[in-house]
């Protein structure tokens, strides 16, 4: 009995090591590509705390990508998205990404939400040489040093703060200005841009504070604020923080000031959530779209998925300016779709303009060369009046 | 003058921390169950008002829904699941309001989604402002509400619980059961009244914070947290110290938040209990050390 | 062997036991009885040091133990059993047995990367199936306590206090709970361990086996000791007879 | 009154009643015997409904099914439990209320009790615990006769209280003998028996005597049970 | 050791299946790391019963002491573990030592804090990278197949640990202090060393988790160790199973790998985690590991059980069949000359008698009793419908005056027969028999009795206990195979039977010789009880050294001599 048990042992054992051993000997000619089909992932937090950002980011790209396919494809390949939702775990993430690869076999990837998320698998991505179109996250580590299969095209912290401070000083003339960022990379990374920036003006800075990302209620901190008396307030905090720091900023008396927002914070969303207190207040914004005309095309090509009179919000914009641009670098690549020549590609951008996107630009790989992956290097300002964001001051680059 | 604006700002904060430690301290004070579901069931039922809220604008009519649905979510939970394992161990039952602390959240997430929702303020308009020479003391509108409904709630759940037939029921069930059996009082259903109005209390803190929280699955989580902070520096035996308890955490978290640092405020806070706990278990209006452990 | 001397005990202002004398002597049974509420179990737990008196003096074999902590009693040779079974739920009767002998085992944990449990676990076994056999439980030495009966498990209470071989025996109400068979069983083993040597000062409220089998018996009421002597005497005391059954005197008017 | 058939009480595995039968005229007082750990407070416990138990019980012909305390209690049968269980944190006049919950005029009985126990009246705002033992103990049989009971049970009124406490408690109980009928547990038992009508003698969980008081009295079989020889 | 080579090979051949799919590798990984935390914590909250929901602060300190050492001073790890074990034990010293103070509630209250609090404050500090957390932690090996094996190993030796401690006086101690806090005072235990003793050793758990999951995961934030985590570490030991070494990990498998099945789907986890908690707390509250066993005791062996009756049936035994009432009954029979019939006990046959059939002069039959063997079944299993299918058994063989050989349950069957009828017996040789008033089997061993149906481990086992001398394993083997063919109800309607024979009045009528002979090692048949059946029967006794409860299988020799002496 004893025997008979150890003979299956060593036969299973065998037959495993076999398996392992032949599973990864057939491969295909290239990773994700077949006659009819381009298979890539992305990873959105479609639950979780973070999931009001990652749903509509994956439901921006699946408008597109479905627009795509019901057109042809592109050189007659559909497109195949698979959603992962690492829930803004990076800890998830790092496997989702590893399966959509590994087992998935994904061609690309499109799109991933959030800087820890981005981080934590870029370098993974870059190693295994597929390529990474898009992050959904402003740090500036994904452009610089630059990775050769990395594409980020969002401006990143370092530009925002630098921009922010340039409107602010040159446009606003604001001689006291403060700022309360998240106490996390990324706010530090935007705190730090803007105190270096603000030393190229006569401007002082004059607060700067530092949010806890969980905290609700944030009267300590507006007090101090209200103490430091600024004529302008730079805010990067993201959706649930930011409209209610507003709200409670002006309960508590500071309206004069002009508070100006991250990026992230141009959506409808924070109009519903700050409710009156939204009046005035100003933010930066990289994607040139007027949210009221129904007409324009990318919102008729998202209202083909979502359903008649739907519009994208900021989050559904930019997973449809990364598919476009995705898209679009599938379209210079070519027929004979590679992974190198869709990194070609998009090398072979230059101030490329799209529907949505704009101004989008890379170079050929050099390490050396922190430019070369930069995507987008200029914003601009919208305004709420009367319920509405409304282009309010024209590109600003960044400053030296 | 910091000191005195943090003051003002602690109170409405720490209303709501007396209130909710003083719903979890009721539960465990009368039945004997520490409800760590307490913040989570209150999450529900506000998503159930947020929900009526759409859908008739309403406010009287939303928040009276979500209250009502907190006493039945109550008393379903003690009828259901509380009921069955009265003879369990403490860890059991523990175990058992961790388990169904994970289900709201879920259930949350999976009826209304993740995203943030707004819920209006029930008191708008101008704060009240008051000049102190160079400076001044700002309370909003609705920082004042939440302390008056926090305060008049505890005081009808005061008179109550002095007073009434069942109030006094109540407390004789939580002295002693079997006392309470032979004068014929039902201690299942004194039981199911009391985790009844337990949950409505959590409800109603739940939808006075919305406005600042809005409305999300984890909008509890740390409120739950401090609810059981202020009942430990009350003292979990009395319910009033559980009211001031919150109160002083209040003040306390916004002291800290000005002249250390808002990132220390709720370590400092928990070290806070975990020191309390070990030198004196029983709160700071606590009459003995004994009692239910 | 054991001198209670003119031990107090105070609740709250109220006296439970006052100035309380018992001598034990070597050898001996000795039975403290007494009706609910007299301060048996009080004085018992001053003796195990679960209470601390307001005054008054313990000593065992000449040791003062009113310094010592609970979990010292042992040490000294003094073990107990517990009126409404303190066994250990969640371990088989041999590993119940086991925890009265394994306080011996004082090394730290880096003593069992060495190993050194391993004989102290061997030397444990023999003595285990020799209690065991001595309470008549070796077959279930497997069996958790949950799958036996009362019986067996008042047994097992004893062979836990007595693998230590302690010189006093503390037993409070062994036979609380017992059908007659079991405490007759009871007696015989109570006899017999006495037989062997062992001095045991008994809290029972079973007036059959404390007469039958006591050396010597100490009754109280209301914290007080009124009356002390062996099974006749006790049984003809005035006093006794007037605390179990009521007022004498009133009832013959 | 009361009719109780092959009453069982079970602790998991203890069997601390083992089906005992016997009855309760109107009126009268009858006592219960026996040693510790006999099985009385438990018999008594059953019939209140506040452990399990099997068997069958009849009060003023009508079933009582297991554990329905509520019931019983609205019915009349009331337990004054052993060890007082009094409210410690409520008032007296508190406690007194929590008497009257499941029936019974508060004002009316209130009255009553404190005609009874003028003690009560002098300590009506102080809070339960911090009376005396005996007076713990009048609170207790007060709180029971606030609800106007039809059949009283006590389970060890005397419990440590001194002899001239005691000897006031039975002269209450003989002043109610007309208003209600008793059924008494006791240690003491020859007090018990003087006062009592009939008695059972319970041994291990089984009745082994009964008879009426004079009987028992006169039976050294009492003596034995208590003392053991 | 068995366990731990299982462990190893099984883990070894899971990563080998999965080699080219890494992400199911870091799966793996993540499970056996939190499987080595939820082992800590089952130490903790299973074995000592200290409830604590802050054990996510423990690995916090190990994955960020391991993190911050490595990234920023380029420590090796090991030195970098033993700095974690010393980290997360000093902090586990320090939330026990109040703890010590608090039970229940409380101290789940204040484990919380502590847990949410040590969460806060690596959040707030820059060194730990503050919300954002750490990333780009360098890995220990570049290949995932190694780290998962590196972390295989790992838990083996964490779990071979844990094995030693619960299992030695220390783990003894964890359990006393659970059990019962004022026995364990009582004897001799120092309850605060021994709590202390067990925080310190299941932060050391969590500490070496964390730092594992650091160089796995290769990034870590605040988020990722918070009362979540504690809750889920909770959740492992209740699901798995409480107080066992292998709930964790079952746990582990079902908490941390279940996510990554419904990460492409809407279901949140929470819901399900939630759901499982009650339902465990609540129905079962022992958990998997415990139910898994269960099945492997009752259900992963039928097989074997199928193949043990099958192997009995095409064994070759000579013999006949005699139909009695419609049913057959299968006997083997031997030489020529005076009849002995021979009974076997309880679990056995005609077999068991196969050493002792060659008595010159005799003709030896040894029957299967009816649900017995080769023997057809009935519907009942009492001793009074098999003394009656004997009887026409031996009246269908033509017999008179039958010298009758009974062991065991056959003796009872013996004597029942030998009382309705005895003419038909000369004389009466009874090994080891069921007492004359019944043979009491204590309600605790029915389960088992009940298990024996299905493990024939266990029931190979007890027949040894039960032939302890028998010394030929292939025989006990044949006899195991064979008792397999008995009619299942039987297994539990013999004992209760037997328990019931009480044939005292009936023996003072019975008047043929007697000889009760017993094994003086015999675990159910003692002296007593022999003597008191002879006594009943008017026979004598023999009592043997050396010998178990059945003597014709451990010393044939010597049972043809009894024989033999008893028959002049």
């Amino acid at each position: 009995m004893k025997k008979l048990v150890k003979g299956l042992f060593v036969a299973v054992l065998f037959c495993a090591i076999s398996a392992a051993v032949f599973a990864g000997g057939e491969q295909e000619a290239v990773t994700g590509v077949t006659e009819d089909e381009i298979t890539i992932g992305t990873f959105q937090a479609m639950s979780g705390p973070v999931a009001s950002i990652g749903v509509p980011v994956a439901n921006g790209l699946k408008a597109y990508f479905n627009h795509v396919n019901a057109n042809g494809g592109i050189y007659g390949r559909k497109i195949n998205l698979i959603i992962a939702d690492d829930q803004f775990n990076p800890g998830k993430t790092t496997v989702e990404v590893k399966r959509l690869v590994e087992s998935d076999g994904v061609f690309a990837m499109v799109a991933g939400l959030g800087t820890p998320g981005n981080l934590a698998v870029m370098d993974y991505l870059n190693e295994s040489g597929v390529p990474f179109v898009y992050q959904a996250s402003g740090s500036s580590r994904l452009a610089v040093p630059p990775k050769e299969f990395v594409f980020p095209v969002q401006p990143n912290y370092l530009v925002e703060g630098n921009v922010m401070v340039r409107y602010l000083a040159e446009e606003k003339k604001a001689k006291r200005i403060a700022i309360v960022y998240r106490n996390a990379e990324d706010g530090i990374e935007e705190y730090e841009s803007v105190k270096n920036a603000i030393k190229l003006y006569d401007s002082k800075l004059v607060e700067a504070i530092a949010i806890d990302p969980t905290a609700t209620d944030f009267a300590t901190e507006i007090n101090k604020l209200n103490a430091a008396k600024p004529d302008a307030i730079i805010v990067m905090l993201f959706n649930p923080q930011t409209p209610p720091f507003v709200k409670q900023a002006k309960q508590y008396g500071i309206t004069k000031p002009t508070f100006l927002l991250s990026y992230p914070n141009a959506a409808v969303t924070f109009m519903v959530l700050a409710e009156e207190a939204a009046e005035d207040v100003e933010c930066m914004s990289w994607v040139d779209v007027d949210f009221t005309d129904a007409d324009f095309e990318p919102f008729q090509i998202y209202a083909e998925t979502h359903g008649e009179g739907e519009i994208p919000n900021a989050f559904a914009v930019a997973g449809m300016v990364a598919a476009e641009l995705f898209v679009e670098a599938l379209n210079v690549a070519g027929p004979t779709l590679t992974r190198d020549s869709l990194v070609k590609a998009l090398e072979s951008f230059k101030d490329w303009n799209g529907a949505l996107g704009k101004g989008i630009s890379y170079k050929t790989y050099n390490e050396a060369d922190n430019t070369c992956r930069l995507g987008k290097q200029s914003m601009y300002v919208l305004k709420v009046k009367e319920g509405v964001w409304v282009r309010h001051a024209d590109w600003i680059y960044y400053a030296d | 003058m910091l000191v005195l604006q943090s003051i003002i700002l602690g109170i409405p904060q720490g209303a709501l921390y007396g209130l909710m430690g003083f719903g979890i301290a009721l539960i465990f004070r009368s039945v004997g169950t520490m409800n760590f579901a307490h913040g989570n069931a209150g999450m529900v039922c506000v998503f159930v008002a947020f929900s009526v809220f759409t859908a008739t604008g309403s406010i009287i009519l939303s928040i009276l829904c979500g209250i009502i649905v907190g006493f039945l979510l109550g008393v379903i939970i003690d009828k259901a699941l509380m009921g069955p394992i009265k003879h369990l161990s403490h860890a059991g039952m523990l175990m058992i309001t961790l388990g169904l602390l994970m289900i709201f959240e879920g259930a949350a997430q999976l009826i209304w989604g993740t995203d943030y929702q707004q819920f209006p303020e029930l008191l708008r308009g101008e704060p009240l402002i008051m000049r102190l020479g160079e400076n001044k003391l700002i309370m909003p509108l609705n920082d004042l509400l939440i302390t008056a409904v926090a305060v008049a709630v505890s005081i009808i759940i005061a008179l109550y619980l002095k007073y009434a037939k069942l109030g006094i029921a109540t407390r004789a069930r939580a002295q002693d059961p079997i006392g309470a059996k032979v004068v014929g009082i039902d201690t299942n259903m004194v039981d199911s009244l009391v985790w009844g109005i337990g949950i409505s209390i959590s409800v109603l803190v739940g939808i006075l914070i919305a406005p600042k929280t809005y409305i999300h699955p984890g909008m509890m989580g740390n409120m739950q947290i401090y609810g059981f902070t202020a009942g430990v520096l009350g003292g979990f035996e009395s319910l009033f110290g559980a009211i001031a308890g919150g109160l002083i955490l209040g003040i306390l978290e916004k002291l800290v938040g000005a002249y250390i640092s808002p990132d220390y405020q709720l370590s400092i806070v928990l070290i806070i209990i975990i020191i309390m706990l070990a030198v004196k278990p029983s709160g700071l209006f606590g009459k003995k050390s004994s009692g239910r452990v | 062997m054991l001198d209670i001397k003119d031990v107090t005990v105070k609740f709250g202002g109220l006296a439970a036991v006052k100035e309380m004398n018992i001598t034990v002597e070597k050898g001996k049974i000795h039975s403290l009885i007494g009706p609910n509420g007299a301060g048996k179990t009080t004085l018992f737990n001053v003796i195990t040091r679960v209470i601390q008196p307001v005054s008054g003096r313990v000593s065992f074999k000449g040791d003062e133990l009113l310094g010592l902590r609970a979990e010292d009693i042992i040490f000294r040779g003094v073990a107990r059993t517990f009126q409404n079974l303190q066994l250990f739920q969640g371990s088989n009767i041999y590993d119940n047995i086991y925890s009265g002998w394994v306080h011996n085992y004082t090394k730290g944990m880096l003593s069992l990367a060495a190993g050194k449990h391993l004989a102290f676990g061997k030397d444990a076994r023999d003595k285990i199936h020799a209690v065991a056999e001595l309470m008549q439980i070796s077959g279930m030495l497997k069996f958790y306590p949950a799958q036996l009966s009362y019986g067996v498990l008042k047994r097992v209470e004893i062979a836990r206090a007595l693998i230590s071989d302690p010189q006093l025996l503390l037993l409070d109400e062994p036979a609380a709970g017992l059908n007659m068979d079991e405490t007759s069983e009871l007696n015989d083993i109570l006899v017999k361990l006495n037989r062997d040597g062992k001095t045991i000062l008994l809290v029972e409220h079973d007036m059959n086996l404390v007469m039958k089998i006591s050396d010597r018996i100490t009754v109280m009421n209301f914290g007080a000791k009124i009356a002390e002597g062996n099974p006749v005497e006790i049984a003809n005391n005035r006093e006794v007879i007037k605390v179990y059954l009521g007022d004498d005197e009133d009832a013959a008017s | 009154m009361l009719q109780v058939e092959d009453l069982k009480v079970n602790y998991g595995h203890i069997k601390a009643v083992k089906g005992i039968s016997f009855y309760l005229k109107k009126g009268e007082i009858v006592s219960i015997l026996g040693a510790n750990g006999a099985g009385k407070t438990s018999t008594l416990f059953g019939l209140g409904g506040i452990v399990k138990r099997e068997g069958s019980v009849f009060f003023k012909e009508e079933n009582i099914p297991s554990s329905a305390s509520v019931k019983s209690a609205k019915m009349g049968l009331i337990l004054c439990p052993e060890n007082r269980r009094v409210f410690p944190e409520l008032l007296v006049e508190e406690n007194l209320r929590m008497g009257s919950f499941a029936r019974g005029e508060f004002k009316e009985r209130l009255a009553f009790v404190y005609e009874l126990f003028s003690k009560l009246k002098e300590r009506r705002t102080q809070t339960a615990g911090s009376l005396s033992g005996g007076e713990q103990q009048m609170l207790a049989v007060g709180r029971s006769l606030m609800s106007d009971p039809e059949l009283l049970m006590l389970d060890e009124p005397s419990l440590g209280l001194a002899p001239v406490i005691v000897d006031e408690l039975f002269r209450v109980l003989v002043k109610l003998k007309d208003k209600m009928t008793i059924l008494l547990v006791e240690q003491n038992a020859l007090k018990a028996l003087k006062i009592s009508d009939r008695a059972y003698v319970l041994q291990n969980g089984n009745i082994v005597h009964s008879g009426t008081s004079a009987e028992l009295l006169a039976d050294e079989s009492v003596k034995k049970a208590y003392l053991g020889m | 050791m068995k366990k731990f080579v299982y462990l190893a090979v099984i883990g070894l051949v899971l990563g080998l299946l999965f080699i080219s799919e890494s992400f199911m590798l870091m799966i793996f990984s993540s499970i056996i790391i939190f499987g080595i935390a939820a082992l800590g914590l089952n130490i903790l909250n299973g074995y000592t019963g200290q409830v604590s929901i802050g054990h996510g602060a423990f690995v916090a300190v190990g994955a960020y002491v391991t993190s911050v050492m490595s990234m920023n001073f380029h420590t090796p790890f090991i030195l970098n573990i033993l700095v974690v074990i010393v980290c997360a034990g000093l902090l586990g010293f320090l939330i026990g030592l109040p703890a010590l103070r608090l039970k229940g509630f409380y101290l789940a209250i204040a484990t919380m804090a502590f847990g949410v609090a040590i969460q806060q404050l690596f959040a707030a500090i820059h060194i730990f990278g503050g919300h954002g957390g750490l990333y780009g932690i360098p890995r220990l090996i570049k290949s995932e197949f190694g780290m998962y094996l590196f972390n295989l190993g790992f838990f083996i030796l964490m779990y071979f640990i844990a094995d030693v401690i619960t299992s030695s006086p220390v783990g003894l101690k964890y359990r006393m202090v659970r059990d019962s806090e004022t026995a364990s005072k009582a004897y001799g235990i120092k309850l605060s060393s021994v709590k202390l003793n067990a925080f310190v050793v299941s932060a050391i758990y969590g500490g070496i988790a964390g730092a594992l999951y650091a160089h796995t995961i290769t990034y870590i934030s605040p988020a990722d160790f918070g009362l979540g985590l504690s809750i889920n570490l909770l959740s492992m030991i209740i699901i798995g199973g409480m107080a066992t070494l292998e709930g964790g990990l079952i746990g582990s498998v079902i908490i941390t790998g279940l996510p990554f099945l419904f990460s492409r789907t809407k279901v949140p986890m929470s819901i399900i985690i939630g759901a499982l908690i009650i339902i465990f707390v609540l129905f079962f509250p022992r958990g998997l590991s415990y139910g898994l066993k269960m099945a492997f005791l009752k259900y992963l062996q039928m097989p074997l059980v199928w193949f043990r009756k099958l192997r009995a049936r095409r064994a070759k035994r000579d013999g006949d069949w005699v139909e009695v009432n419609g049913k057959k009954i299968f006997y083997t029979s031997r030489g020529e000359g005076k009849p002995i019939v021979m009974l076997h006990g309880n679990l056995g046959c005609g077999l068991w008698y196969s050493r002792v059939m060659d008595l010159p002069g005799y003709r030896t039959i040894a029957l299967d009793m009816v649900n017995f063997g080769r023997s057809d079944r009935i519907k009942d299993s009492e001793m009074s419908s098999y003394a009656l299918y004997l009887r026409g058994f031996i009246e269908k063989l033509g017999f008179k005056d039958v010298f009758l050989v009974a062991h065991s349950l056959g003796g009872a069957v013996a004597m029942e027969m030998a009382f309705d009828a005895p003419e038909l017996v000369s004389r009466l040789l009874l090994i080891d028999p069921c007492p004359i008033d019944g043979l009491h089997t204590p309600e605790e061993h029915y389960p088992f009795l009940e298990l024996y149906k299905s493990n024939p481990r266990m029931l190979k086992k007890s027949l040894l206990a039960i032939a302890p001398h028998i010394g030929d394993m292939k025989f006990l083997n044949s006899l195991t195979d064979n008792a397999y063919l008995m009619n299942r109800d039987s297994f539990i309607a013999h004992p209760r039977g037997l328990d019931k024979v009480n044939l005292t009045e009936r023996a003072k009528s019975f008047k043929k010789p007697v000889l009760v002979v017993a094994g003086a090692e015999d675990i159910l048949i003692n002296r007593e009880m022999a003597e008191a059946t002879a006594d009943a029967l008017g026979g004598s006794v023999l009592i043997l050294e050396n010998i178990g409860h059945s003597l014709m299988v451990e010393d044939p020799d010597l049972f043809k001599e009894v024989l033999l002496n008893f028959d002049e």
